[in-house]
């Protein structure tokens, strides 16, 4: 995938919380994995806790990634809260 | 090897696997996780695990990688299983064979404890009809880090 | 449990006893050693493996006490084998169930560690029709040393 | 058993090289296990390696001891080279 589109998933407690699995946003020039998380947060309500102070983890492709992090077309985005497996 | 499966896993099976993986082999280290009768709540009666398909395997695939570039690695197993779990059920099982016993430790500890703070799992504590998401502990997170 | 026998052992029965021994285990570590095929003399066959009966169980069972002084360990599990063992073969198994992970792979590992330098135990190589006795490597003296 | 005689005990390489399994000496007051080997050391031959270049493990009563700990009449003295187990 290639498209002007970023898939975002959530997981786990985020997943439950913002009863979301997975949405698109658009693929600005310069936007990074903070950008969509801020943009995300600011529709209020349950998505304020993107922003809040529980930690969020961010990941690129299945691989973790930064706040910083640039984001393109195609990328998979997924947030979501400290891991707890094992 | 690494396995995400819902079902049960037969830690003996594992063993011969790793026992039949090779010449030189002289120390097999094994570790299983099991859920523990007592959870962070009272009255716990079982779990649930998430994880993110694809990137898990990712993940610990890279953890093994990088464990076989510190020490001696003939072969590493990787089971984690994900979904509805029962008190005392197997969770995780992490075994690694090597030429020399402190590689196999090491190797199979640095796994297991990277896994807890870098494989996308997430536990969830089921207590009659109530869940609850397991936090991250510091612990495990100080764990790791000292191998870095 | 602490073995020395001449036969074979199971390591995935030793592994369910330890599942099976009590509430609050949440952590099983294991080591295996086996034979390598690969020794200290060219063209090994075999090993033979002497000991001082009575006195090995004791120096065992002082290391398990002793473990279970510095660690949660909720039971430990001990087999040696001796006598003539062929290559590839299992030499000796070390369980240890805890509640806690670190807690299982220190007291697996310490025991293991102190058991090459104080149990009363002397391997001899066999290459064909010679046999030699294998000196103490310094390499696992100073192993056990670590935990001192 | 704590009559007047020391049972001494080789192992390995010892009992194979001495050709000796075991042995008694008697038990003289204030007596240590050094005593004991350098008096089995004295009778020369291969039994001088008691006392020679490889260092040889002591244990009174199956528990490790040293050069400077007493022995006395019923107890079972053990020499034997550095462990090699596991």
């Amino acid at each position: 995938m290639s498209d002007n589109t970023i898939t975002v998933r959530f997981f786990a407690r985020l997943r439950e919380e913002l009863e979301t699995e997975e949405l698109n946003v658009e693929a600005l020039p310069g936007l990074t994995a903070g950008d969509v998380l801020a943009e995300l947060a600011s529709r209020g309500g349950r998505w304020a806790q993107l922003q809040g102070d529980q930690p969020v983890m961010i990941a690129i492709n299945q691989t973790m990634a930064k706040a910083g992090s640039s984001v393109q077309g195609g990328d998979e985005l997924a947030f979501f809260p400290p891991v707890t497996g094992g | 090897m690494i396995t995400i499966q819902s079902g049960d896993f037969d830690a003996a099976a594992e063993y011969d696997a790793l026992r039949d993986s090779g010449a030189g082999t002289g120390a097999i280290a094994t570790f299983t996780g099991l859920v523990r009768d007592s959870g962070d709540l009272q009255g716990v009666t079982g779990l649930y695990l998430e994880h993110y398909p694809g990137m898990t395997e990712q993940v610990i695939q890279g953890l093994i990688d990088e464990a076989s570039k510190r020490w001696d690695v003939r072969e590493a197993r990787v089971i984690h299983r994900v979904g509805r779990l029962a008190l005392r059920d197997q969770i995780v099982f992490v075994g690694v064979c090597s030429a020399h016993r402190g590689d196999a430790f090491a190797a199979c500890e640095f796994i297991m404890d990277a896994l807890k703070t870098s494989a996308p799992f997430w536990k969830k504590e089921i207590t009659g009809d109530r869940e609850h998401w397991v936090e991250q502990k510091e612990s495990d997170l100080a764990r790791s880090q000292n191998w870095d």
